[in-house]
């Protein structure tokens, strides 16, 4: 039944990079987790979880992608974080017909005109964070904005689609500079996006990047000067990253927080006993997407491609990290997305309790609607 | 005579895998100018090489002043008072012609004094602040040696220092040689201007092939004469 | 003006400069030189250390730019010319501090001169083996200078006197129209010295020669005109007797030898 | 390069009568090794690092044998790969006119940094090369047609003139091995020939050359053009064997990978630049997967080089006894 | 308000000053790579990974050995020199000897390793450093909010080139050292201990590029890769400075900073090639740098 008798999943990501923190190790670690609690076994077939480190480049991604495919008998990818490598892979898999479950990037390309039949798009995308983080920003009054947007793909898809929320939500874009990927230095672009004058200054860019951003603005005194800042994508393991000090008062968007339910804080707990940090929504994600794969092989009696995506797209998740989601057939995950915003010092109660859920964000509103992505595969 | 100032025994040094001194023998008493002559490629700058301590590959004897020479490393044997004038001259281009003649740092007194070497080497005053390597090629000469008279060592091992020099500049050459030598300065000299050493050196080393093949007192020249035509031409 | 009338009755001149100068920031190392140098003649440059011989050298050669003045080689104005362009025109020099190719055999050495003449410089599509035919001709000149022991010897292995005749032997193989030489005969063994004087006198007779040399004899020996350069001036010119009588020439430079 | 300073041994060893024939015989065992190899390798891993020795086979054209290091060979390698995804994706060229375009891409790219960096020599070369392949990545991460970070991806291999389907792994793997031993013949002509006895003068005494009457720079850029069209040729080769061309191969650290595979197998041999880049690129494949960063392998295997083997592998080899016997020749 | 060239006249002085606080990191990096390469003419590629050494140093000694800010600022330059110091003494000094292209790669390979290790040990991504109390802040300088501590970093970096500057333009050891890169065995012959003077000297450099880490590690998070993304920067510096010309490193290293603040207000596409160019241009035009004697 299971193809040469056992299920291997690659857990391929940035492991000692910008994003390591991210999504990292601490992925792979949430796989095995997944499996182990699984029960280790799938039709009685072992399961195996492989992991690698693509340094963010999407050849290195792809030549192990296509080794793991042709050498090593892996059945699914998953995690991908970076957006031109969850681009990459998923191509090159929907060539070698196998399965990819994205969790770590951000662009909708992916189950937009890019999108295929195998290819799945699981924790969050740039449409989410646009509508949620940038949404509520707007409604709080921040309606002009200038954008500091890390100069790749990434980048620009999360500046134009928040732009344009902003500017349907009535919102104005007074401006926008680019930085090379992995500066170090923004003052300069913080001085531009001081003097441009807007309420709000988009931060476009992501890990090492947006934290070097926060704790510089508020060195040049941008924050005191009162315009506010939107770490468009952030999640916890940025926080820890730079202190409450810096980031209190940010407001983001995330589509898990451990300290939201008793299943989340009950997983929450394990994962920080096995991993010594708490799960974000990159690492909660790649536990659900891990699990949904193993039901849809279960389901469907077979680890065939084509029989477990059909599978994927038609069951309902429901796990720790998604309540009766649903994936579209351009393979996106809908679900619920929560807005947060960072707690001051002092409101922190017990170890990595930063966040306060402002908003919970309705999957229908914070994904594009499948008919409007763009997706070929979608009638 | 008293025990000599340099004593060098069964000298024996290579370049890479080639052989090039065979044992040498030579005593060299204070006070006293000795002259190597030999064809070229025979070993007298390999000699000298030697004996300052550059070309470390090398086995046999060197005692200067009744000290054992062999293990002591290259910085050292400057301060046992053993200056050294390369035929390539050695000028420092980074430096200026001034820097040159002021870098090597004083070993003992009684070294010749700034003004004294202007004096006897007037184009260097001249050019004293330009790049050392753009004095023309005799230029660099007189700044080589002049470089060592500044120090005060005691025995100065001279390569060829008449080459591509004008008379003019010879003669002082000769001249300064003369002074060191009534200052009772002890000096190895190689050279190819035969008449040049013969005005200077007191005694003679032939070197043939890595060898000293003849010895002989500048009173003995003349009797040495056609032996030297033939193996000089002179 | 002497030296004119000398230039009208001679032989052709190959080789001639008009108020050649150099200044070196500020410092004005070469000054009004005018210089006829002969075709089958050895024209000898001497003049105390410094003088500028070899700026003068550099400046024919275009190695340096001149600062003032002109200078044409066999009729056309190199002025403004590349140095490897003055080099193809026929005008070869040797270098003052000995200049050849270390890792190269002696061979290979003379070789890389005749390559150029003989069209075999730039085919990247032929085998080596289609340089053996320049063999006889390097060969010749390497026995010629009486090298042939160490034919096959890297030059970096001989010794300095033996590297300059190696240079001389590479020079040669261009046959030049006009030769110049920095103070050949330096660093080398008296045997040498006379060897390379022949050779000197040998190949003038059918091109040019200009030499750069202290070692008086030999010029008082094989050169037909002598120019002496001082302070970056010629203060005398004229056959070795006239100018070793010229007083200025005998202060300046000649001392005791004289 | 090496030889500048090294001690030279004048001990000499002549090469064994039969050695010509020996050479021979090893050739043809390697041949035929290559020939068999994917029958047991992961022919993708065979391709690439055949793609490699040749890149390194010919920056090696330039180190070792007109002694110029150039600090941004990536430039070529990659540049290349750009051109001829580009004309196999979007202009939907056959493989083969891909592949001319990038070698010709990298050949006008190499005669103008060429133009510009041979007027300067030894360190300077090296700077100023990297300079500008620097200014050419900049331009690599914002010009459109090569889609930035996220590279040009799935490029078609196509049908190589129109017949054989290069999506055959094994037919894919016979055209790479084909067009290396072609590119390697280049190169050895190249070398062995009047032009490469001038380059050899050239880097041993550039200004006696030039009284000689060779007009250097002409030689040099020569020289510099024909290293990045092989590099080009290289680079576009790679870009077929990955369906995939990206800034990665226009980075300094790309430049400097070549060196290294350069200077382990040794600089200035025919053969050393393949034995390095083989060892480097393997290396890679064994901690591609792992968590340990191949940087302090190479870093330390780079150190380790320069300090106690320089002439590199083959080149210690060459040097040996049985080297000598067998009459391998070095630049060194 | 006033603009110029339509920027916002105050915006264009805030890129001023930013561009003079990248200088004065410029400015000491290249300032070291300079002596490294003047004196020992080696092309200290490890110098990045020694500006990141000095920066990890100053933050173990904090983490570890509770030190602080001040003290670290002294200590780790040193610590960092005396590891040079060892490296010199067992490795690169076999190099000298040799095409100065081999101290390059020796120290590429270096570079690579150490900062390698630092990867494998720590992750890529950036430790956050503290400034010390006493320079936390920022003052109102009317066109713009100047953080407290980057002033310092201004008037340290200057403190510092004059010091370094003075030591080897106007003593005796410059010239010994000068003199020891172009023919150490003849300078030893004269009785000058060279090998230690070399080791002395890539100690100072690296020292200071250990210095300049410290300096950079509260202004950017302390990363393994901070220094190998900067390296190349400076060695366009250095280059268009003037390899070896301790005076243009410095000077160029400010003044390319400031080009570099302009860049990015007038068009920030260019602002990571403009040094390059500029580079580019230099070496053609001006082949021994702006300050350098002809080589
Ligand atoms: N660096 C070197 N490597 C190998 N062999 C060398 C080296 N220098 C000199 N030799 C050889 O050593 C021998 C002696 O050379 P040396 O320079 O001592 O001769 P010399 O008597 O000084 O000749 P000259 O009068 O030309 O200076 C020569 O045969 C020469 O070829
Ligand atoms: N590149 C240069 N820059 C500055 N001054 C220079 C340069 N080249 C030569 N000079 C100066 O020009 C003058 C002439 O030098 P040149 O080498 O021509 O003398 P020369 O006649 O060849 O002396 P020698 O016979 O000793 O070689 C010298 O004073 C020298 O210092
Ligand atoms: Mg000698
Ligand atoms: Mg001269």
């Amino acid at each position: 039944e299971v193809s040469d008798g056992v299920v291997k999943i690659g857990i391929l990501n940035d492991q000692s990079g910008v994003y390591a923190d991210f999504g990292g190790k601490y992925s792979y670690e949430a796989a095995k987790m997944a499996v182990e609690d699984f029960g280790g076994k799938v039709l009685d077939a072992s399961i195996e979880v492989v992991t690698a480190d693509h340094q963010n480049k999407p050849d290195i991604a792809s030549n192990i992608a296509r080794q793991w495919y042709d050498t090593e008998k892996v059945d699914a990818i998953m995690e991908l974080t970076t957006s031109s490598v969850g681009l990459a892979v998923q191509a090159l898999s929907q060539e070698k017909k196998k399965i990819t479950i994205n969790t770590g990037a951000a662009t909708t390309e992916l189950t937009g005109p890019q999108c295929t039949p195998y290819g799945f798009h699981w924790a969050y995308d740039t449409h989410a964070l646009a509508v949620g983080t940038g949404g509520a920003l707007v409604k709080a009054g921040g309606d002009s904005w200038f954008f500091l947007t890390a100069d790749y793909a990434f980048g620009y898809s999360l500046e134009e689609q928040t732009g344009n929320f902003v500017k349907s939500q009535g919102g104005t874009v007074v401006g926008a500079v680019r930085h090379p990927l992995a500066t170090t230095d923004y003052s300069s672009f913080l001085l531009q996006a001081q003097s441009s004058g807007a309420k709000v200054i988009g931060l476009a860019n992501a890990g090492m990047d947006t934290q070097n951003a926060i704790k510089q603005a508020a060195e040049f005194g941008i924050t005191a000067g009162g315009q506010r800042l939107a770490a468009l994508l952030f999640t916890l393991a940025e926080v820890h990253g730079i202190g409450l000090d810096a980031a209190q008062g940010l407001t983001l968007t995330e589509s898990f927080y451990w300290n939201r339910t008793p299943e989340s804080r009950e997983f929450g707990e394990r994962f920080k006993e096995r991993t010594g940090v708490m799960p974000n929504m990159v690492h909660a994600g790649t536990y659900s997407a891990v699990t949904q794969y193993l039901k849809a092989i279960q389901e469907a009696g077979t680890d065939e491609t084509g029989a477990v995506a059909a599978k994927l797209h038609e069951m309902p998740v429901n796990d720790v990290f998604a309540q009766n989601g649903k994936v579209g057939p351009n393979g996106r995950l809908i679900k619920d997305v929560y807005l947060m915003e960072v707690k001051a010092p002092g409101d922190v109660k017990e170890d990595w309790d930063y966040y306060n859920v402002l908003a919970t964000i309705p999957g229908d509103e914070a994904f594009l609607n499948p008919a409007e992505s763009g997706c070929p595969l979608v009638k | 005579m008293s025990a000599p100032l340099l004593n060098v025994g069964d000298l024996q040094a290579w370049y890479g895998e080639s052989h090039v001194l065979h044992g040498v023998n030579m005593t060299v008493a204070e006070g006293e100018t000795v002259c190597i002559l030999g064809r070229n490629g025979m070993g007298k700058t390999t000699t000298l090489r030697t004996i300052m301590g550059i070309l470390r590959k090398r086995t046999g004897r060197i005692e200067f002043a009744g000290r054992d020479m062999m293990g002591v490393p290259l910085h050292h044997t400057a301060r046992a008072g053993l200056g050294f004038v390369p035929e390539e001259r050695g000028i420092f281009a980074s430096l200026s012609v001034e820097e040159n003649l002021m870098l090597p740092p004083k070993v003992a007194e009684g070294g010749m004094s700034v003004d004294e070497i202007y004096e006897l080497f007037p184009n260097l005053r001249e050019r004293r602040n330009s790049q050392g390597t753009k004095l023309s090629g005799g230029e660099q000469q007189m700044l080589a040696m002049a470089r060592i008279l500044r120090t005060g060592a005691r025995c100065l091992l001279l390569d060829e220092p008449t080459e591509g020099l004008a008379p003019v500049i010879i003669d002082a050459i000769g001249e300064v040689l003369k002074k060191l030598k009534s200052r009772g300065m002890t000096v190895v000299l190689v050279e190819q201007n035969f008449r040049f050493a013969a005005r200077v050196a007191d005694r003679f080393y032939l070197m043939d092939h890595g060898r000293m093949t003849a010895e002989f007192p500048v009173a003995g020249l003349p009797a040495q004469m056609d032996m030297l035509h033939r193996e000089l031409g002179v | 003006m002497a030296l004119s009338v000398a230039t009208q009755a001679g032989p052709r001149v190959v080789l001639s400069a008009r108020g050649l100068g150099k200044d070196f920031s500020g410092f004005t190392a070469v000054n009004g030189v005018d210089l006829d140098v002969h075709h089958s003649r050895i024209h000898a440059l001497i003049g105390p250390n410094g003088a500028g011989k070899t700026t003068v050298f550099n400046l024919l050669t275009k190695f340096l730019q001149p600062t003032r003045g002109q200078i044409t080689l066999l009729g056309q104005d190199i002025t403004h010319t590349r140095p490897d362009k003055v080099a193809r025109m026929g005008l070869v020099r040797s270098f003052q501090i000995s200049a050849i190719f270390p890792h190269l055999t002696v061979r290979e050495n003379v070789k890389v001169a005749l390559q150029r003449p003989a069209g075999l410089a730039t085919q990247f599509w032929l085998p080596l083996s289609s340089l053996d035919r320049l063999d006889a001709r390097a060969d010749e000149l390497i026995e010629k200078l009486g090298l042939s022991r160490w034919r096959d010897y890297r030059a970096a292995d001989l010794s300095y006197g033996r590297k300059r005749v190696l240079e001389i032997a590479t020079t040669l193989a261009l046959d030049p129209a006009v030769l110049l030489l920095d103070e050949p005969m330096a660093g080398m063994g008296q045997e040498d010295v006379a060897m390379v004087a022949d050779i000197i006198r040998d190949v003038a007779s059918e091109r040019a020669v200009l030499m750069v040399e202290h070692n008086l004899s030999v010029v008082a020996d094989i050169c037909h005109h002598v120019t002496v350069l001082q302070r970056g001036e010629i203060i005398a010119t004229g056959d070795y007797a006239t100018v070793s009588a010229d007083p200025r020439v005998r202060t300046a430079y000649m001392g005791s030898e004289a | 390069m090496a030889a500048k300073s090294e001690p030279i041994a004048t001990e000499q060893v002549a090469a064994h009568p039969r050695a010509g024939q020996v050479r021979l015989v090893l050739l043809v065992i390697a041949l035929a090794a290559l020939l068999a190899a994917p029958l047991f390798l992961y022919p993708i891993f065979l391709m690439k690092l055949l793609a490699f020795a040749l890149f390194a086979s010919a920056f090696n054209l330039l180190l070792g044998y007109t002694g110029l290091l150039s600090f941004g060979h990536a430039a070529f390698f990659g540049g290349a790969a750009y051109f001829t995804a580009h004309a196999v994706k979007v202009w939907g060229w056959s493989p083969e006119a891909g592949i001319l375009l990038g070698v010709l891409g990298a050949a006008a790219l190499g005669l103008v940094m060429g133009a510009i960096a041979i007027r300067r020599q030894g360190i300077y070369f090296a700077m100023i090369t990297l300079a500008l392949s620097q200014m050419f990545f900049f331009f690599c991460l914002q010009a459109p047609f090569t889609h930035g970070e996220d590279g040009i991806q799935s490029v078609p291999r196509g049908h190589l003139f129109g017949v054989i389907d290069l999506n055959q792994p094994l037919n894919m793997y016979y055209f790479v091995l084909a067009v290396f031993v072609i590119g390697l013949l280049i190169i050895w002509r190249f070398v062995n020939s009047p032009f490469g006895m001038i380059l050899k003068s050239i880097r041993e005494n550039e200004s006696r050359a030039i009284s000689l009457g060779y007009s250097v720079q002409h030689y040099k850029l020569g020289a510099f053009v024909m290293s990045a069209a092989l590099a080009g040729l290289a680079g576009g080769v790679k870009a077929l064997i990955f369906q995939f061309a990206t800034l990665t191969d226009v980075t300094w650290q790309m430049s400097g990978e070549v060196i290294l595979m350069t200077l382990l197998g040794g600089i200035g041999t025919l053969f050393g630049p393949i034995v390095g880049s083989g060892l480097v690129v393997t290396l890679q494949n064994v901690l591609a997967t792992s968590d340990f960063p191949v940087t302090i392998i190479t870093g330390l295997v780079f150190m380790v080089c320069v300090l106690l083997f320089r002439r590199g592998i083959v080149g210690e080899f060459c040097a040996t006894k049985l080297g000598k016997m067998l009459g391998f020749r070095t630049e060194n | 308000m006033t603009m110029i060239f339509g920027v916002p006249v105050q915006a264009l002085m805030g890129q001023l000053l930013v561009g003079l606080i990248n200088g004065s990191f410029y400015a000491l990096l290249s300032l070291g790579l300079a002596v490294i390469f003047g004196l020992l003419r080696v092309i200290n590629f490890a110098h990045g990974a020694q500006y990141m050494l000095g920066a990890f140093v100053a933050l173990l000694l904090l983490t570890v050995g509770g030190i602080n800010y001040w003290l670290a600022l002294i200590l780790a330059p040193l610590i960092v020199g005396l590891f040079a110091a060892l490296v010199e003494k067992t490795m690169l000094s076999r190099l000298y000897r040799l095409d100065p292209l081999y101290g390059l790669l020796f120290t590429f390979g270096l570079a690579l390793a150490i900062e390698g290790t630092f990867r494998w040990f720590f992750g890529a991504s950036g430790k956050p450093y503290a400034p010390p109390s006493q320079l936390t802040g920022a003052v109102n300088l009317g066109f713009m909010f100047l953080p407290v501590y980057r002033g310092w970093v201004v008037i340290a970096s200057l403190a510092v080139c004059l010091g370094v500057w003075l030591l080897i333009e106007r003593t005796r050891l410059g010239a010994y050292l000068r003199a020891a890169t172009e023919n150490p065995v003849l300078v030893q012959a004269f009785g000058v201990n060279v090998p230690l003077l070399l080791t002395l000297t890539y100690a100072l450099g690296a020292g200071l590029a250990g210095f300049a880490g410290v300096l950079a590690a509260p202004v950017y998070q302390v990363s393994p890769l901070m220094g190998s993304n900067l390296i190349i920067i400076v060695f366009a510096v250095v280059v268009v400075g003037g390899m070896g010309s301790i005076l243009g490193a410095i000077v160029t290293g400010y003044l390319l900073g400031v080009v570099e603040g302009l860049t990015k207000v007038f068009y920030p596409e260019a602002s990571n090639i403009v040094i390059f160019v500029i580079m580019a241009i230099v070496l053609i035009l001006r082949p021994a740098g702006l300050f350098g004697k002809d080589a």
